[in-house]
């Protein structure tokens, strides 16, 4: 028997990257050429000063960097806005300013989500800028509800709209004079400046913002609240880029016997089923429902720096208790979760739940030795740095550098809290409104063992062969991360995942022959 | 930049488009973005897109976090050396800056960058609000540039003065205004050449080089893919230029050759005869009867070379029909690489096709085949009245074409894949036989069983 | 502001594996010294060796070998019996024959399920080789209920008690009457010598022993089913170590309105929650559920070439009808799954899910530009195997290699049924009872860009170069994979993302600078 | 080997656990399996643990799947260069083997598998099933290997002829029978010694070997980690052997010393004082002042050097209590070192160890602490009673332990990390303060806080 086959396929379908394509020889010597003709430095004076940039000279002088932010991780408040609207059934986000602010904010999201996003421009010129852009406002309007057809259009603003102090609440009353929207045609607003604030800054004032004109609206009306058995709390995830965050937050809900209201519930509009039709508006909190949020028992917050605004206008005008939480990631922040859901809604946590978190429990101590004293930099928006310091704490890792370049002052307060709870948080620094390149000079001075952020760090993560657990938002470059749940036991346990198998396939990889085992 | 004086780029008299407007339709410019849409980039973009690919200089974004926030290291123009291009620098403006205005902090800015990264040169981009507030970028950039020694190029292009385009269009004013010339090669030939409008996205200059190489061409300047600052300051030394991207940068080519007698054609890199006009418009411009012999006889080998890979491509793409809308490529090059193939062109979006590249579509595909809104609904109905196999599209409409279980294949700048030059056709063809052949689409064009008619 | 600390922590924490520590010079002077030592061939000849062991003309006489066996993928029958049991409500397996067997049986079951495995021997010796191991068998039983108190015992065989022709129901007989166990113990059994079959032969013979006797026992009383308006189905999933599979099973069929009953539930057992307590028998399907089986309307079976002999008895002795489907993995393989069981139950398939099955279609056309095309080697077992390969070529991946030890002869016919049906099937070559010796010659003379099997192919995987996607048993290596789904839309999901994200891992760790990409 | 043979290795008269017993308990030999027990390997685990390491040679399994498909590549012991040894080798015998008898295919394997590898030698295991349809594997052995020209050796050890430690002694027999004494090595020195029983599990002994070459003391041959097959044949002119695992290979150390003259020791390289000991075995044995002297030297240098790294982490663990259960390795020396770092030993198991190692343990411990059941249950029951702040153990109990959430410190074959010699000790200390400091502990052991009484 011969095993060699006679003939190759005819279909020379195999897949070949430019990252092969490039190798080529003749690429290499292209490159060579490039390089002399542009009488480029010698390798090794170019080598020299690569590793004086890794070194504690240079991070002091990065460090002392006044003027100048490099590689920031943060976008701004009207990217968090056009993400709260998306939120809400029949939505279109409307942002006040010049079009090439919404242009970003759809790419990311589309590239994040791998979804199609909808979002429109009032797409502001110059003439808008010397005179207002009041005409802008009302004929987008008068444009998006001939076209798209939404429900409610969320307008934010940009920061030229807000250098020239666009009063969003008149224009919105002359769109409905001038009858580009109907009398009663909902529209919610926020003044979102990108000079102020971060992405979950502008999340927090367009949330509040919507549920403030839903809570006004005509079907706010207590009468109107479905009878049920069943205690209603309002589930307010905040700059929550994980779908499945959504889904499960209302699974554990349910579980527990109570009624969960998702404020801003994005699942569907960035994870909505393939079904041959481009709907526009898949899903979200209904409009009508959350009108009824101001009745319902209670709102968990899950978002302390996030959600500041929103939650003291749910305190303040709703009367409603709030319940503010650290994101839910891990045993000790489910169990909070859990252990306050239970008592403000007078409900027992399920033997299914309890089961649930033995066993993230049950996995955690099987992985414990491979990730136990593994040193860690973690980078994101606050909360959710805050939460994941928490988790890998509890994992028995040590966080080494905690960057967050939209923290403000609080978050380290907030941290050092977190930090002093365990002696594995002892060796960490906490570095609120430092960017990335301030975090290469951390990463390269004092070494770590795993980097866990978005995408942005993977050239960190590659320049000093640390590997990366990628969690957070943006991730563009891997798939499916964001519709699986980190929060909950079964968030931990994914979580748990990445970071164990991260630092297995590193073993691995780093194990000369005589120790790549078969066993871990 | 003065108002004024942006107008007058629009007056471009090389530029077809203006070309073919009436006086009145002239005078209004390029079209403006319409309050109420959900899609196209501001003029800051455009610049960026422009520019930024100089690879080796320092791209500095004055203003809020927004627009460096949003925006850093997200373009597929790649670089065979430096790297200092994909970092994104900003002064990172906030509320006080902005009361207070933000020059001192934009000026220390250039000054740390030039301190820590040693560039070449230092872009500097303005933005919506820095450009309101006043801040006066060309006197920082001029200070800043006394200060360090090292040229530091204002960039005035705040988002809100108009749509993407126009931002090319400043950034090649800006070009010329401030960078090219200022550099004396020691080097000049006789076969040098400058490109104009060529990002190479995902490497695909890489293709093409090689062909101008065997041609005894040497490239002097690529504006901007993988560039360098020294090499564009000295395009003023080369013998003629072609236009890759026509629409934004024709403004530039023709200050090229005003300013120094430099002559200019339009090309396109992608499909084979759009290949093979384009060698021969070097040869012709250069000049040179020895070029002319070589070019034909490369063309001739290139292409019995790439008929023969492609044909098996082609054997099973004939008949198969395409949607297509592209952003910054020659469209009509594309609908003629799609017809190549045996692929029939559907439909064709032009609302970002110059008046120029339309006349050439209406060519090949006459009237009725032309998609002049570009919404994904719309691109999704004409594929569905058409029955069409394929959107050939930028990657803003992926996401809508799979959730409309469309097969799609990108064509715009977020791609990996090299189109360009005989090899890319070869790609062009592999690709577009892949994402129809993909047992993806039979299967999710099929709804689930028991949403059949009559199933159990 | 200085950012260099001043001190550093004195617990010195830092985890330093073997890896890193024979990196060290000294070790590297050693290994070379012990070569010259060891008077070794010189490296330049090891080199050509190892080169010709790559080639073609090694390819062609490994596969004349005939005696040797390299590398086998499978394990014995008696295993495959262990699994079984342990899929049952208090059940102790116990194996009939030398202790040896057992200790792998459970150190392998250990290290893949990162569990405690209950299972014992008969610790059969040189006498009983001679007399019979009747007294073994006894003593086994009286010890096992006194120390180990369980409500069934399960007893196989191995291939030392089959050489001898052991006669169980004799002997569970004699262990009555001698009463090492009372007269109405259950005890169930198989005969399962290793050198017939494999593993999943063993869990076959098992598993009908036990719902056999089930069957027979008082407990299979026709008046003792609950009254309930759902129809039950029993779920058979077979030598499946997914226990997210068993979990995701139940979820499905309850989503629906049916009633599921796994048979062979062990998902409790190999999934248990750590509370303090180690509980010898977690979970498995009640012995009083298993006996009213046969009164279900029908039974699933979910594996085709392992359930043989269990779908021929349920047919014949409990005259009820069997649904023996593919493995339900993927788009295709869900669909045809819950057709069958809308079918067989007469209910719908409920919104939920074909939301679901819209969403994994949705992320299979995210990811397919990057799947599509690659080349891909399987292993493992017949039924897996058939189901992933159902599965790649969905997406458009070029199976290449599919290797599996313990495939009987009807596995070419079924294979081919499945890659005839798609072109991208074309390339691929079928290579029932090869071990991984071979697939090491395929992979090196006919180069895929993906491996998908077990743990035991890293070793390929690291030789080659080629990135391997752990699907199957055993892995030891990595965590958590087993908890969770394979089967199922959700599965499918969890399968995909794997595999793309491997693919994309790859495709960075590959990239030169100019095109290690933040978008993908 | 017949039954009377193998019984002739329980009256091991070197045997201390013989010695101590009684004549008529010497005549049953090692304790018998018992039916219904849930652990503990069989003779032919036993032996392929002693073996297999030997990593240069084929390792040959003649029997049904069982046996190699459970078993290949499952074992830390590490090789500096071959890896041979990690393959599962096997014939795989068939129904229709097992009716017809196995000897041909036994035959063709050894001949395939010498042909494919060409090993210094091929070690072919016998199993239950080849053992009692009497497949003469001495027989089939002595052709193969006169057939090949390659030494082809007979372990004679299935399965059901007891347990692991009896496999342990009838490897140590077979290397002495058909190996050892069969190369006679060009560069035998003075200071040549052998070790027994050392596995190089995690690479342990390459933390070891320094300090003997440090001495000028060369190891000639290792049975078997890292082991080479021409060094272990080479074993009979080492000049003194060391037992590290005593139970199992002391007959082998006897053998040597029957056969060949060598004088041999046991120690132990688990703690500072066991470590010490060793060295000074070595030198005593090998009968050389001035090695005395430098080993006197070494030992005062390398305690202080441990002392000093060992003394945060012992500030840290005294007054922990560990409960303890080895399996292969000198349970008295752990015993020892556990008190050196400060620990309490509350319990130690000890139905894994010799008479002798049971007499050292009752001198640290007294008996109250011994604990006679190996159970994972008997362990967590003493470990609870106790209060115990970790179990060290092997990896079998390792899931028990978690699931009672104990901490837990793997001391078996299954562990990744080296405890051996000097900076093993601090490796020790380092992972024993690491698992008992693991926040997941104070974690799992607080219960769901709704399971608390009281609560909410």
């Amino acid at each position: 028997m011969t095993t060699t086959p006679e003939h190759t396929s005819a279909v020379p379908l195999r897949v070949l990257d430019h990252n092969d394509i490039f190798r080529d020889e003749v690429y290499q010597k292209q490159f060579e050429g490039k390089r002399e003709f542009e009488n480029a430095a010698p390798k090794e004076e170019v080598q020299r000063v690569l590793d004086w940039t890794r070194g504690w000279e240079y991070r002091e002088k990065n460090f002392a960097r006044e003027a100048l932010t490099v590689n920031p991780a943060k976008a701004c408040q009207p990217l968090g806005a056009v993400l709260a609207a998306l939120g809400f059934e029949g939505t279109m986000p409307l942002v006040h300013g010049s079009q090439g602010c919404v242009a970003y904010f759809r790419s990311h999201f589309a590239r994040h989500f791998k979804e199609p996003v909808p979002a429109a421009s009032t797409s502001m010129t110059e003439d808008a800028a010397v005179f207002g852009g009041i005409n802008n406002l009302v004929e987008a309007m008068e444009n998006i509800t001939a076209l798209y057809k939404p429900k409610h259009i969320a307008v934010s603003t940009t920061c030229m709209a807000e250098v020239i102090g666009e009063d969003l609440f008149a224009y919105i009353g002359a769109a409905r004079e001038q009858e580009a929207i109907t009398q009663d045609f909902p529209v919610s607003y926020a003044h979102t400046p990108s000079f102020v604030g971060s992405h979950i800054t502008g999340y927090d004032v367009m949330l509040k913002g919507i549920i403030e004109m839903l809570a006004k609206s005509p079907d706010a009306d207590a009468s109107k609240v479905a009878k049920s058995d069943k205690v209603r709390l309002n589930v307010i995830p905040g700059f929550d880029t994980y779908v499945g965050n959504h889904r499960e937050y209302k699974r554990i809900l349910e579980l527990m016997g109570v009624d969960p209201l998702i404020l801003g519930d994005h699942s569907s509009a960035l994870d909505s089923p393939a079904n041959g039709e481009y709907e526009l508006y898949p899903g979200g909190t209904p409009l009508k429902e959350g009108a009824l949020a101001k009745f319902s028992r209670a709102s968990l917050l899950l978002q302390e720096s996030t959600l500041r605004r929103t939650a003291e206008y749910i305190e303040k005008d709703w009367k409603q208790e709030t319940i503010t939480l650290e994101t839910p990631l891990g045993v000790k922040g489910t169990d909070a979760f859990l252990t306050a859901v239970a008592k403000v809604a007078d409900v027992e946590v399920p033997a299914e739940l309890t089961a649930e978190r033995g066993r993230l429990v049950d996995a955690i101590t099987d992985s414990h030795a491979y990730v136990h004293g593994k040193r860690v930099a973690i980078a994101g928006d606050p909360d959710l740095v805050v939460a994941l310091t928490r988790f890998v704490l509890e994992l028995g890792m040590i966080p080494v550098h905690i960057v967050s370049t939209n923290a403000d002052t609080s978050f380290k307060a907030r941290m050092e809290k977190v930090l002093s709870a365990s002696k594995f948080g002892d060796e960490a620094t906490v570095w609120p409104e430092k960017d990335l390149w301030h975090l290469r000079s951390l990463v390269f001075t004092e070494p770590v063992d795993v980097l866990i952020g978005s995408m942005q760090l993977k050239y960190i993560s590659r320049e000093a062969n640390v590997p990366l657990v990628r969690v957070g938002f943006p991730i563009f470059d891997r798939h499916h991360l964001h519709r699986f749940p980190i929060i909950g036991y079964t968030g931990g346990l994914h979580l748990l995942t990445q970071l164990v198998n991260t630092i297995l396939d590193e073993m691995d990889r780093n194990a000369p022959d005589h120790s790549f085992d078969a066993v871990r | 930049m003065a108002a004024t004086e942006r107008a007058a780029l629009f007056t471009e008299t090389a530029c077809d488009t203006n070309n073919a407007k009436s006086a009145k339709a002239r005078k209004a410019g390029c079209p403006k973005p319409q309050p109420g849409g959900t899609s196209g980039g501001c003029t800051f973009d455009g610049a960026m897109i422009t520019l930024v690919p100089i690879a080796d200089s320092a791209h500095i974004v004055h203003g809020p976090i927004a627009c460096a926030g949003n925006s850093w290291d997200g373009r597929g123009s790649l670089s065979s050396g430096p790297t200092l291009f994909r970092h994104g620098f900003t002064t990172d403006m906030t509320e006080s800056d902005v009361v207070l205005g933000g020059e001192q902090r934009l000026f220390d800015t250039i000054c740390e960058v030039v301190e820590r990264y040693a560039p070449p040169a230092v872009f500097v981009y303005s933005t919506c609000v820095t450009a309101m507030i006043g801040d006066d970028l060309g006197a920082v950039c001029a200070a800043a540039a006394e200060q360090t020694g090292v040229p530091v190029i204002p960039v005035d292009a705040p988002g809100f003065v108009g749509n993407k385009n126009l931002g090319n269009k400043i950034a090649g004013q800006t070009l010329l205004d401030h960078v090219i010339g200022t550099v004396e090669p020691g080097d000049v030939t006789d076969l040098d050449v400058n490109l104009i409008g060529e990002y190479n996205i995902a490497g695909e200059l890489w293709d093409v080089v090689p062909l101008l190489t065997r041609l005894g061409i040497r490239v002097r300047s690529c504006i901007s893919g993988d560039a360098r600052y020294r090499d564009i300051a000295a395009a003023h030394r080369a013998k003629a230029t072609m236009v890759v991207c026509s629409r934004a940068l024709l403004g530039l080519a023709r200050g090229l050759e005003e300013r120094y007698g430099i002559p200019w054609f339009e090309g396109s890199f992608y499909g084979v005869s759009a290949m093979g006009d384009t060698l021969r418009g070097f040869a012709r411009l250069l000049d040179d009867d020895e070029l002319s012999r070589r070019t034909e006889e490369l063309i001739a080998v290139e292409e019995a070379a790439v008929e023969a890979a492609i044909a098996p491509y082609r054997a099973r793409l004939t008949g198969r029909k395409a949607v297509l809308y592209t952003g910054g490529v020659k469209s009509w090059s594309i609908v003629s690489a799609l017809q190549d193939l045996g692929i029939e062109v559907v439909g064709s979006g032009i609302t970002k096709s110059s008046d120029g590249d339309i006349d050439k579509i209406r060519e090949l595909l006459g009237d009725a085949k032309m998609i002049s809104e570009g919404s994904p609904r719309e691109l999704l109905r004409v594929a569905e009245e058409t029955g069409a196999d394929i959107l050939v599209a930028g990657g803003r409409n992926q996401y809508t074409a799979l959730k409309g279980r469309l097969p799609f294949l990108d064509i715009n700048q977020e791609r990996h894949i090299p189109y360009a030059g005989y090899t890319g056709m070869v790609e062009f063809a592999r690709r577009l036989d892949m994402a129809i052949a993909s047992p993806v689409w039979e299967q999710v064009r099929r709804p689930a069983p028991w949403d059949l008619v009559g199933a159990h």
